[in-house]
C-alpha cells in the first residue's frame, strides 16, 4: 500500500517534468507537422539560460523563491529569441517538402545547436541549486519530498490545462484547428497562417525551454543534456497520440508510473521500461491512445 | 526465371562497378579505403531503408537488424569458430531476417511516424537487453579478430584491401539484386503502396504483405551490413542498436533518395567523409559543421543525391 | 472590381496560366468557364494568393494584390468557396461558417451569421453537427455559407455545383441568383454550364490557361 | 627540424566533456606547452620529446566506437601522427586497441576503466598508463574496514552500463571478503544520463542502510547529489563514491559532508606532496583557475611516461625519431614518477599500469570556501591492484590474495 | 488467391439485405436491400448525404454494416476485407480518384496489372514487353494513350476519373462499382466518358458481361446509361426499378431530382 503510494508520487513528479517537455513537442507536431528533434536542444538552451539568469540573480542577492520567476522568464526569453529565428529563418524554407525531410532538418539543427550552446556557455557546469530548496521540504510518512518537485506538478498541470483550454475552448484554438487541417484553406478564410505557425513554434520552444529551465535547479547544467530528453519525450508523445494534449498527459503519466514502478520493484529493468510500455501500447492502439480524427478519404 | 534484358544490364553494370571499385582500392590511400569499407557496410543498412521507403515507411530502428547481424557474426566468430567472411555475412543476414520475422507482420500494420517509432522501440529494447548482458560484454561490447576467406587469412599489410574487396563485392551483388527487385513487378507494387494504399488494396494486393516483405528484405540487408561492419571494425557493442545509429542510417537513406542504389552508397560515403574531415579539422565544432553540411544538402538537393546522379546523362539508363 | 492582367502562373514548373486576363465589373455575376484542367481553379487560387505570380498583376477594387498574403486579401471582403470545400472536419457547421468572421474584426459576427441563415435556412438544422459528418453535397452548402458570411464585396465560387444532386444544385443557384443586385461581385467557375447559364451576366472562357473569347450572355 | 605529431583524443562534447574530456585536454595543453618550452622539472626538462617539438592534433571522442576506429586510422594514416594518447570510454578503448595493433602504431590509453583490455587481449603497441577500475572499489572497501565503519546493510546506485555494472560487482566482491554478512539492500541501476533521480531517491529513503555506494560521475553524479541531498538521503546513509573528486570544485557546499570518496588515484586534493606535483598543480591552476582533478592527472601521467619512453627510444635510435616498436619497447614494463606518485607498467605483460590510490572524507571548509578532504589514507598499488598473474575478477572472488597492504 | 468459389447461376451477382450503418447520430444506411442481376447497369441516385457512397463502401468491404448481409454470387462476404472482395471479381472507382499521383499514367496501369495478377514476382521485370503492350492496349481503349507518360498529378480532373476507372477495369471484374464517374467532368466530356467506359466494358470482357453499379447526379446520364435506377434518401432506398418509373416518382422528384429540366430541355 505504502509502496503503491510512493510509486504514485514518484511517477507523478517524473511525469510532470516529462509532460512539460512533451507538450511542446506535441504542439509543434500538431500544428506544423514537424517532429522536432531539436526540441532537446531547446530544452538544453533553456536550462543554460535559466541557470545563468539565476546565478546572476543570486549574485544580486535576490530571494531564491523569486528565481522561479526568473526561470520562467529565461524560458520565455529563449523562446522569443530562438523560435522566430528558427521558424522563419530555417524551417519555413522546407515546409513544402516531405515530413521526413523536416525531421532531418531538425536533426541538423540539433547538431548545430549542440555546438552553439557549447560555444556560448563553454563546458563547465552551471548551477541554480539554491532555488531547488527555496520551497522547503514536505514530509509524507517515511519519505521527504522537495517542495520544488511538487511545484513542478502544479506548473505541469497549469501548462496542460491552459493549452487545452486555449486550443479547445477558444476561438484562437479553433483557428489553429483550421490551420492544422488545411493551411491553404485557412489562409483563404483570412487566417494569418504564418503567424499561427510562428506562435505554435514559439509555444513549443517555450515549453521545451521551460522544462529545461525548471530542471536546471536540480541538476548541473552541462553538455549532453539534450540527447536524453529527445527519445523519452518522443515516446511519451507517441504513446498518447501525436498532436494530442490529452495524449501527452496520459503518455507522461504512463511513462512516469512505469518507470517509478520498475525502479521500486525491478530496478534492473529501468533501462528499457519506457520502450516496452511504448511497444505494448502501440500494439493495441496503433496510432497512440488519442488518435486525431481523419478527414474522409473516399 | 531467365534473366530478362534489364536485369542482364543491371548485372553488367554491377560487374563493371565492382571492377572499378577494386581498382580504386589499389590506388587510393589506406585510410580512404578503410573509410569507404565502413561506408559501404553501413550503406547496405541504408539501402534496406531506401527499400522500405519505396513502400512508404521509414524505420527509425534499423539498429535492431544491424546489431542482430553484427552480434550473430561476432558470436559465430568467437564462440563457434566460423571465420569465413562470406559465411559470416550470410549468417548476419539470416540472423537479422529471423529476428525481424516475428515483428514483420506486426510492424506492417503501421504507417508513418508510428512505424518509425515502433521499430525504434524494438531496437531500443534490444539495446537495453545487450547493455545488460554481461556475457556479451555489456555496454563495452567485445572484439573479434580477423576473418578469413576460404581459409585464407590476409596479412596485416593488405588486410584493409582484403576487407574492401569483400565488402565491395558483397555490396555490388546485393545492390544489383536490390536494383533488380526495384525494377520487378513486386518492386512496382511497393511504389504503388507508397503512393496509394487504398488503391492497392482495392486491386486485390495485400499492403501489409508488401510492407512486411520489404521489412524482411531490409532486415537481411541490415544484417549483412552489421556483419560486414563487425569484421571490418573488429569490435561490436550495443551502440549498434542505439537510436542515434539508426538515425544515421535513415539520414543517409533520405540524403540519397529511394530512386538509385548508387546514390545510397555515395551518400553513405559522403557522410563518412564529411564527418571524418570535420572532426579532424574542427574538433570542437564538428557537429556544427556536419549540421550545416546536412542543411545545405537538404536545401539544394531536394530529392536527394539520387536526383543529382539522375541529372548526369551517363547514369540515366544503367542506374544500377 | 476584380482585374487580372496577363497573369502567368506555374505549378511545379508547368505553366498553368499563360497570360490570362480577366475583368469582373463591380456588382456583376461572371462565369469562368472551361474544360477540366483549363485553369479555373488556378485562377481562383491566384486571386487568393496561393500561387505565386510569374508575371502580370492581380487587383481587387483597385488594390494591387501581387505579393500580398492570402489573409490580407480576405480582409478586402472576399469570400472564397474552394473546389474541394475545405471545411475543418472537427469544427461544427456553425464554427466553420464563423471561422473567417472571427479573424475579420470589421464584420459583425451575429449580423453576418443571421444573414447567412436567412439565405440558407436548411443550415439551421445542422449547425451543431461536425463538418466531418456531412456528405459531400452538404459540405458544399456549408462552404457556400462560409463564403457568403465573409464575402461582403466579392464571392469566388469554384465549381459550386459539382457533385451536387439536382435538387440541391437548384437550391444553390437560387441562392446565387438572390445575390444579384445586392452589390456583390461574383465569379463562378464551372465546367458544366447547364446549371446557371441564366444567372450569369457574362461568361469568360478559359482554355489551357489562356483567354479564348468573352461573350455577353 | 623534426617534430613529433601526437594525437590526443578525449571528449570535447557530450556528457563526458565537462568532467573528463575537456579538463584532460586542458591538462595536455599546459603540459605540452611546458615540454615544448623545456620548462618541465627534471627529468622531464628536455625540449619537446628529446628536442623534437610536439605538435598535438586534438580529436573529439564523442560519437561512438565505430567513429573512434575510423578516426584513429585517419589520425595515423592521414594526419601522420607518431603516437596517440586518448580514450576515456571503455568501449572506445576496447574497440581502438586492435586497430593500433593491426596498423602497428603506438597507442596509449590514458584513462578508461575496464580491466578487460589487457586481461582478454595481448598487445604489442597498446599501453594503458593508469590503473583500471578495480582499484577504486577495492580501496573504498579497505578504507571502510580500516576506519571501522559499521556496514550491516548497504545501498547501491550505479549507471546501467559497463562502468556502473563493473563497479557494482567489484565493490560487492570486495565487501564479501571484508564485511562478511553485509547485505545489499537497494540496488539501483538508473540509465546513463538519466538526470532525474526522484524515484531512486524515494527508493533509497525507503531502505535505510549504513552506506550508499555509487560509481556515478559527472553530470549524473551532480544531479544525484543535488536531488538526494535536498531530500536528506545523506543524513541517513554515508555516501561512498568511487570517482567523485572531479565534482567537488563545482558543487562546493552542496556536496555532502563526511562523504567517503575516491579519485581513481591519488589525485587532486589527495595527491601526494612532491616537487613534481607542486609544479603541475601550479601550472594547471594558474591556467584554468581551478585545481587539477582526476582527468588532467591521468593525462599528465600518460604524457610524462610517453616523454621518458620517447627519449629513451631516441637514445637507442641514435637521436632520431623512434619507430613505434622502439617506443613500445621503451615503455613496456617501465616506471616513472608522476604528480600522483610512481606509475609502474606492472600488469598485462608490462602494458598495464598500476599506481597508488587514496581515499578520504569530505568536509566543507567555510573559511576557504571549498570542500576539503580529511582523514586521507593512501593505499599502495599492490594493495588494491591484482597481481600480474591473475585476472581481476578471479582475484576479487578469491578474496584478493597476495595483496600487499 | 481467389477462392475456388463456384458461382451459382441462379443467384444475383450482388445481393445486399437489410444493410444498416450509422455514424454517431447520422444514419447513413437504414435497412438497404438491393439485388443486382448479371449484366444490369444499376444507377444509384440520391440527394447529397443520402448514403450512396456508404452503400458502395459497404459492398466493397471498406465499411462494415452494423447489421445486414452482403452476398456476392451466393457467397456471404459481409465481413471480408476490400482485398478479399476484390479478389472475388469486384472492382470500384472512387468519388475522389485514387491514383498514384507521382507515377505516370502508364505506371499506374502497370501497377494495377501486376496487382491484379495472381502473384507479383520478386525478380521478374515489371516493364516487360508483354505487360507494356497490354497496358498500352488498355490505355488506348480509354483514349488515354496520349497521356501515357504524364505524371498522374498533372492530369485534369476528368482524365483522372477515366484513369481511375481504367485501373479498376484491369483486373477483369465481374462487378464494377463506379462512384460518380462523371462528377467534375465537364459537360462536353461527360457522355464521352461514359461511352468510353461502356465500350471498354463490352470489348474487354472475355467471359460473362460485366455488371455495373454507378452513382450519378446527372439525370441525362442516368437516362441514357442505366437499365435500372435506385433512389436514396436519408439512408433509405425510396424507389427502385426502371428508370422512368423511378425518375417519375413523386418522392424522388421532391428529394432528389427537383424540378430541374434535363439538359436537352434547357437548351430547347
Ligand atoms: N498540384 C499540381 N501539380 C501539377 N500540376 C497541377 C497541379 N494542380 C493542377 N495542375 C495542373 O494545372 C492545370 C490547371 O488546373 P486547374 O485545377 O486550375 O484546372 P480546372 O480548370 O480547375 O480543372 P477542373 O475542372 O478539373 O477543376 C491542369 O492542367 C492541372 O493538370
Ligand atoms: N466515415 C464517415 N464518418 C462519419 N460520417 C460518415 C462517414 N461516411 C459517411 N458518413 C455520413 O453518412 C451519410 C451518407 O454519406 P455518403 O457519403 O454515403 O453520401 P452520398 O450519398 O455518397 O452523398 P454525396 O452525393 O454527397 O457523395 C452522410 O451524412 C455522411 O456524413
Ligand atoms: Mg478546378
Ligand atoms: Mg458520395
Amino acid at each position: 500500500m505504502n509502496l503503491a503510494l510512493t510509486i504514485f508520487f514518484d511517477g507523478i513528479t517524473y511525469a510532470s517534468w516529462l509532460f512539460i517537455v512533451a507538450l511542446g513537442l506535441t504542439l509543434v507536431f500538431g500544428v506544423l507537422k514537424i517532429l522536432n528533434i531539436a526540441h532537446g536542444s531547446f530544452y538544453a538552451v533553456g536550462a543554460y539560460a535559466g541557470a545563468s539568469l539565476v546565478a546572476w540573480l543570486v549574485s544580486m542577492k535576490v530571494a531564491p523563491a523569486l528565481s522561479v520567476v526568473a526561470l520562467v522568464l529565461a524560458a520565455a526569453g529563449v523562446a522569443a529569441l530562438l523560435a522566430p529565428l528558427t521558424e522563419r529563418g530555417l524551417l519555413r524554407m522546407f515546409y513544402a517538402r516531405d515530413e521526413v525531410l523536416l525531421v532531418l532538418v531538425t536533426y541538423a539543427l540539433f547538431l548545430i545547436l549542440e555546438d552553439v550552446t557549447k560555444l556560448l556557455w563553454g563546458v563547465h557546469p552551471y548551477y541554480a541549486a539554491d532555488t531547488y530548496q527555496a520551497f522547503g521540504n514536505v514530509t509524507l510518512g517515511p519519505l521527504t519530498y522537495v517542495g520544488y518537485d511538487l511545484m513542478l506538478v502544479f506548473v505541469a498541470v497549469a501548462c496542460g490545462a491552459l493549452s487545452w483550454w486555449v486550443l479547445n475552448r477558444t476561438r484562437h484554438g479553433k483557428i489553429v484547428s483550421a490551420v492544422i487541417h488545411n493551411a491553404e484553406v485557412a489562409g483563404s478564410m483570412g487566417v494569418n497562417v504564418s503567424r499561427v505557425y510562428t506562435w505554435a513554434f514559439v509555444a513549443g520552444v517555450f515549453l521545451a525551454a521551460l522544462g529545461g529551465a525548471l530542471t536546471a535547479p536540480m541538476i548541473s547544467v552541462q553538455p549532453g543534456l539534450s540527447v536524453g530528453v529527445i527519445v523519452v519525450s518522443f515516446a511519451v508523445v507517441i504513446i498518447g497520440g501525436l498532436g494530442s494534449i490529452e495524449g501527452a498527459a496520459l503518455g507522461a503519466l504512463v511513462v512516469g508510473l512505469a518507470r517509478a514502478a520498475s525502479v521500486h520493484l525491478f530496478p534492473a529493468a529501468e533501462l528499457f521500461s519506457i520502450y516496452v510500455v511504448m511497444a505494448i501500447i502501440l500494439v493495441f492502439r496503433p496510432e497512440g491512445v488519442f488518435q486525431r480524427v481523419q478527414a474522409r478519404k473516399i | 526465371m531467365a534473366p530478362s534484358s534489364s536485369s542482364g544490364r543491371t548485372a553488367a553494370a554491377a560487374a563493371a562497378a565492382l571492377a572499378l571499385l577494386l581498382a580504386l582500392g589499389w590506388v587510393l590511400p589506406r585510410w580512404l579505403v578503410s573509410l569507404a569499407t565502413l561506408a559501404f557496410s553501413h550503406g547496405l543498412v541504408s539501402l534496406g531503408i531506401a527499400l522500405m521507403m519505396r513502400s512508404g515507411v521509414v524505420p527509425f530502428g534499423q539498429g535492431l537488424v544491424f546489431a542482430a547481424g553484427g552480434y550473430a557474426a561476432a558470436l559465430l566468430f568467437n564462440k563457434a569458430g566460423v571465420t569465413d567472411i562470406l559465411l559470416l555475412c550470410a549468417a548476419g543476414g539470416v540472423a537479422a531476417f529471423l529476428l525481424a520475422a516475428p515483428f514483420a507482420p506486426l510492424l506492417a500494420r503501421y504507417r508513418g511516424i508510428f512505424f518509425a517509432m515502433l521499430s525504434l522501440a524494438l531496437s531500443m529494447v534490444l539495446y537495453g537487453f545487450l547493455m545488460k548482458t554481461t556475457a556479451l560484454g555489456g555496454s563495452d561490447g567485445f572484439n573479434v579478430t580477423r576473418a578469413t576467406l576460404f581459409g585464407w587469412r590476409a596479412p596485416d599489410a593488405t588486410v584493409h584491401y582484403f576487407l574492401w574487396a569483400v565488402t565491395a563485392a558483397v555490396t555490388c551483388l546485393l545492390a544489383a539484386l536490390v536494383r533488380i527487385y526495384w525494377d520487378s513487378q513486386r518492386g512496382l507494387l511497393s511504389l504503388g503502396v507508397r503512393e496509394n494504399e487504398l488503391r492497392v488494396e482495392y486491386l486485390g494486393t495485400s499492403v501489409s504483405n508488401v510492407v512486411a516483405w520489404n521489412y524482411l528484405l531490409a532486415a537481411a540487408l541490415g544484417g549483412v551490413g552489421g556483419a560486414l561492419t563487425v569484421v571490418t571494425l573488429g569490435h561490436i557493442d550495443p551502440n549498434f542498436s542505439y537510436w542515434t545509429t539508426s538515425g544515421e542510417f535513415v539520414f543517409v537513406a533520405i540524403l540519397a533518395g529511394y530512386h538509385s542504389v548508387i546514390a545510397v552508397m555515395a551518400a553513405s560515403f559522403l557522410l563518412e567523409l564529411v564527418r571524418s574531415f570535420s572532426s579532424t579539422y574542427f574538433p570542437n565544432t564538428w557537429q556544427l559543421a556536419l549540421g550545416l553540411f546536412l542543411l545545405l544538402v537538404i536545401r539544394f538537393l531536394p530529392d536527394g543525391l539520387g536526383s543529382l546522379l539522375q541529372r548526369l546523362p551517363v547514369w540515366r539508363r544503367s542506374a544500377a | 472590381m476584380i482585374a487580372l492582367q496577363d497573369v502567368r502562373v506555374a505549378i511545379q514548373n508547368v505553366e498553368v496560366l499563360r497570360g490570362f486576363t480577366l475583368h469582373v465589373p463591380s456588382g456583376k455575376l461572371v462565369g469562368l468557364v472551361g474544360r477540366n484542367g483549363a485553369g479555373k481553379t488556378s485562377v481562383m487560387r491566384t486571386i487568393m494568393g496561393h500561387l505565386p505570380l510569374l508575371g502580370g498583376s492581380v487587383a481587387v477594387d483597385g488594390t494591387n494584390l501581387s505579393g500580398a498574403p492570402p489573409h490580407r486579401r480576405v480582409a478586402l471582403g472576399i469570400g472564397y468557396m474552394p473546389e474541394d470545400r475545405g471545411l475543418v472536419p472537427e469544427l461544427t457547421v456553425e464554427e466553420n461558417i464563423c471561422l473567417p468572421l472571427w479573424v475579420a474584426p470589421q464584420l459583425q459576427l451575429h449580423q453576418r451569421l443571421s444573414f447567412v441563415y436567412g439565405i440558407l435556412p436548411e443550415l439551421l438544422d445542422m449547425r451543431e453537427r461536425k463538418a466531418l459528418l456531412l456528405s459531400g453535397g452538404q459540405q458544399k452548402l456549408v462552404a457556400l455559407a462560409r463564403a457568403l458570411g465573409v464575402g461582403t464585396r466579392v464571392l469566388l465560387l469554384d465549381e459550386p455545383f459539382e457533385g451536387v444532386a439536382p435538387a440541391l444544385s437548384q437550391r444553390l443557384s437560387e441562392v446565387v441568383g438572390q445575390l444579384r443586385g445586392s452589390g456583390l461581385t461574383v465569379l463562378i467557375s464551372q465546367s458544366d454550364l447547364n446549371h446557371s447559364r441564366s444567372l450569369l451576366d457574362q461568361e469568360v472562357v478559359i482554355e489551357r490557361g489562356a483567354n479564348v473569347s468573352a461573350a455577353v450572355a | 627540424q623534426e617534430t613529433f605529431r601526437l594525437g590526443i583524443v578525449s571528449f570535447l562534447s557530450g556528457q563526458a566533456a565537462e568532467s573528463f574530456g575537456v579538463p584532460a585536454v586542458n591538462g595536455a595543453k599546459v603540459v605540452l606547452d611546458a615540454f615544448n618550452n623545456g620548462k618541465a622539472p627534471a627529468p622531464y626538462n628536455k625540449v619537446g620529446f628529446g628536442g623534437m617539438k610536439i605538435e598535438p592534433v586534438y580529436l573529439d571522442e564523442n560519437g561512438g566506437a565505430t567513429k573512434q576506429v575510423q578516426e584513429l586510422r585517419n589520425l595515423y594514416e592521414r594526419e601522420k601522427v607518431d603516437a596517440v594518447v586518448g580514450y576515456v570510454g571503455s568501449g572506445d578503448c576496447l574497440a581502438v586497441a586492435p586497430v593500433a595493433e593491426e596498423m602497428k602504431k603506438f597507442l596509449i590509453l590514458y584513462d578508461c576503466g575496464t580491466p578487460r583490455i589487457f586481461e582478454d587481449g595481448k598487445y604489442n603497441y597498446v599501453f594503458r598508463t593508469a590503473s583500471h577500475a578495480a582499484m577504486d572499489n577495492v580501496a573504498l572497501a579497505r578504507y571502510l574496514k580500516s576506519r571501522n565503519v559499521k556496514v550491516e546493510k548497504f545501498n547501491m546506485i550505479h549507471q546501467d552500463y559497463a562502468w556502473g555494472q563493473d563497479s557494482r560487482k567489484d565493490f560487492m566482491l570486495a565487501m564479501e571478503h571484508l564485511y562478511k554478512g553485509a547485505k545489499v539492500d537497494a540496488d539501483l541501476l538508473p540509465k546513463f544520463g538519466a538526470g532525474q533521480y526522484g524515484t531512486e531517491v524515494s527508493a533509497l529513503l525507503g531502505k535505510p542502510a549504513d552506506i550508499l555506494h555509487s560509481s556515478l560521475w559527472g553530470g549524473d553524479l551532480q544531479a544525484f547529489v543535488l536531488q538526494a541531498g535536498a531530500r536528506g538521503v545523506f543524513q541517513k546513509q554515508t555516501p561512498v563514491l568511487s570517482a567523485a573528486d572531479h565534482v567537488l570544485p563545482g558543487l562546493g557546499e552542496k556536496f555532502p559532508n563526511g562523504a567517503i570518496i575516491g579519485a581513481r588515484g591519488a589525485y587532486g586534493l589527495m595527491s601526494p606532496k612532491s616537487a613534481l606535483n607542486d609544479w603541475w598543480w601550479d601550472i594547471y591552476s594558474k591556467a584554468y583557475n581551478v585545481y587539477p582533478v582526476q582527468a588532467p592527472y591521468r593525462m599528465v601521467q600518460a604524457l610524462l611516461g610517453l616523454k621518458l619512453a620517447a627519449e629513451k627510444a631516441m637514445a637507442a635510435n641514435g637521436g632520431k625519431k623512434p619507430t613505434p616498436e622502439q617506443l613500445a619497447a621503451a615503455l613496456k614494463g617501465s616506471s616513472w614518477e608522476s604528480p600522483a606518485g610512481t606509475i609502474r607498467m606492472a600488469l598485462g605483460d608490462g602494458h598495464q599500469a598500476i599506481q597508488d590510490t587514496a581515499i578520504g572524507r569530505t568536509r566543507w571548509d567555510p573559511a576557504k570556501k571549498m570542500v576539503a578532504i580529511e582523514d586521507i589514507q593512501r593505499f599502495p598499488a599492490e594493495c588494491v591492484n591484482p597481481p600480474a598473474n591473475m585476472k581481476t575478477e578471479d582475484w576479487l572472488k578469491a578474496g584478493m590474495p597476495g595483496a600487499k597492504c | 488467391m481467389a477462392h475456388p468459389h463456384v458461382p451459382d447461376p441462379g443467384s444475383p451477382v450482388l445481393s445486399a439485405r437489410g444493410l444498416t450503418r450509422s455514424f454517431g447520430a447520422v444514419q447513413a444506411a437504414a435497412d438497404v436491400s438491393i439485388d443486382v442481376q448479371q449484366g444490369e447497369r444499376l444507377c444509384l441516385i440520391g440527394s447529397n448525404g443520402a448514403g450512396k457512397t456508404t452503400f458502395v463502401n459497404m459492398v466493397t468491404g471498406y465499411l462494415k454494416p452494423t447489421s445486414g448481409r452482403i452476398h456476392l454470387a451466393g457467397e456471404d462476404v459481409t465481413h471480408r476485407s476490400p482485398r478479399e472482395i476484390t479478389r472475388r471479381g469486384v472492382a470500384r472507382s472512387f468519388q475522389i480518384p485514387q491514383l498514384c499521383l507521382h507515377m505516370t499514367v502508364l505506371e499506374n496501369i502497370l501497377t494495377a496489372l501486376h496487382c491484379s495478377g495472381a502473384h507479383a514476382h520478386f525478380l521478374r521485370a515489371a516493364r516487360d514487353a508483354g505487360s507494356l503492350a497490354r497496358c498500352h492496349e488498355l490505355l488506348s481503349s480509354f483514349g488515354l494513350a496520349a497521356h501515357a507518360q504524364r505524371p498522374a498529378r498533372e492530369l485534369p480532373g476528368g482524365v483522372r476519373k477515366l484513369l481511375d476507372i481504367a485501373i479498376a477495369l484491369t483486373g477483369h471484374p465481374r462487378l464494377l462499382l463506379l462512384d460518380e464517374p462523371t462528377s467534375g467532368v465537364s459537360a462536353q466530356e461527360k457522355f464521352g466518358t461514359m461511352d468510353t467506359v461502356v465500350r471498354a466494358i463490352e470489348t474487354h470482357q472475355d467471359r460473362s458481361p460485366v455488371t455495373v453499379v454507378f452513382v450519378e447526379h446527372d439525370m441525362d446520364i442516368v437516362r441514357r446509361y442505366a437499365t435500372r435506377v435506385a433512389a436514396f434518401y436519408n439512408g433509405r432506398v425510396i424507389a427502385d426499378g426502371a428508370c422512368d418509373k423511378v425518375l417519375g416518382d413523386a418522392d424522388v422528384r421532391k428529394y432528389v431530382t427537383g424540378s430541374a429540366r434535363s439538359r436537352e430541355g434547357a437548351q430547347a
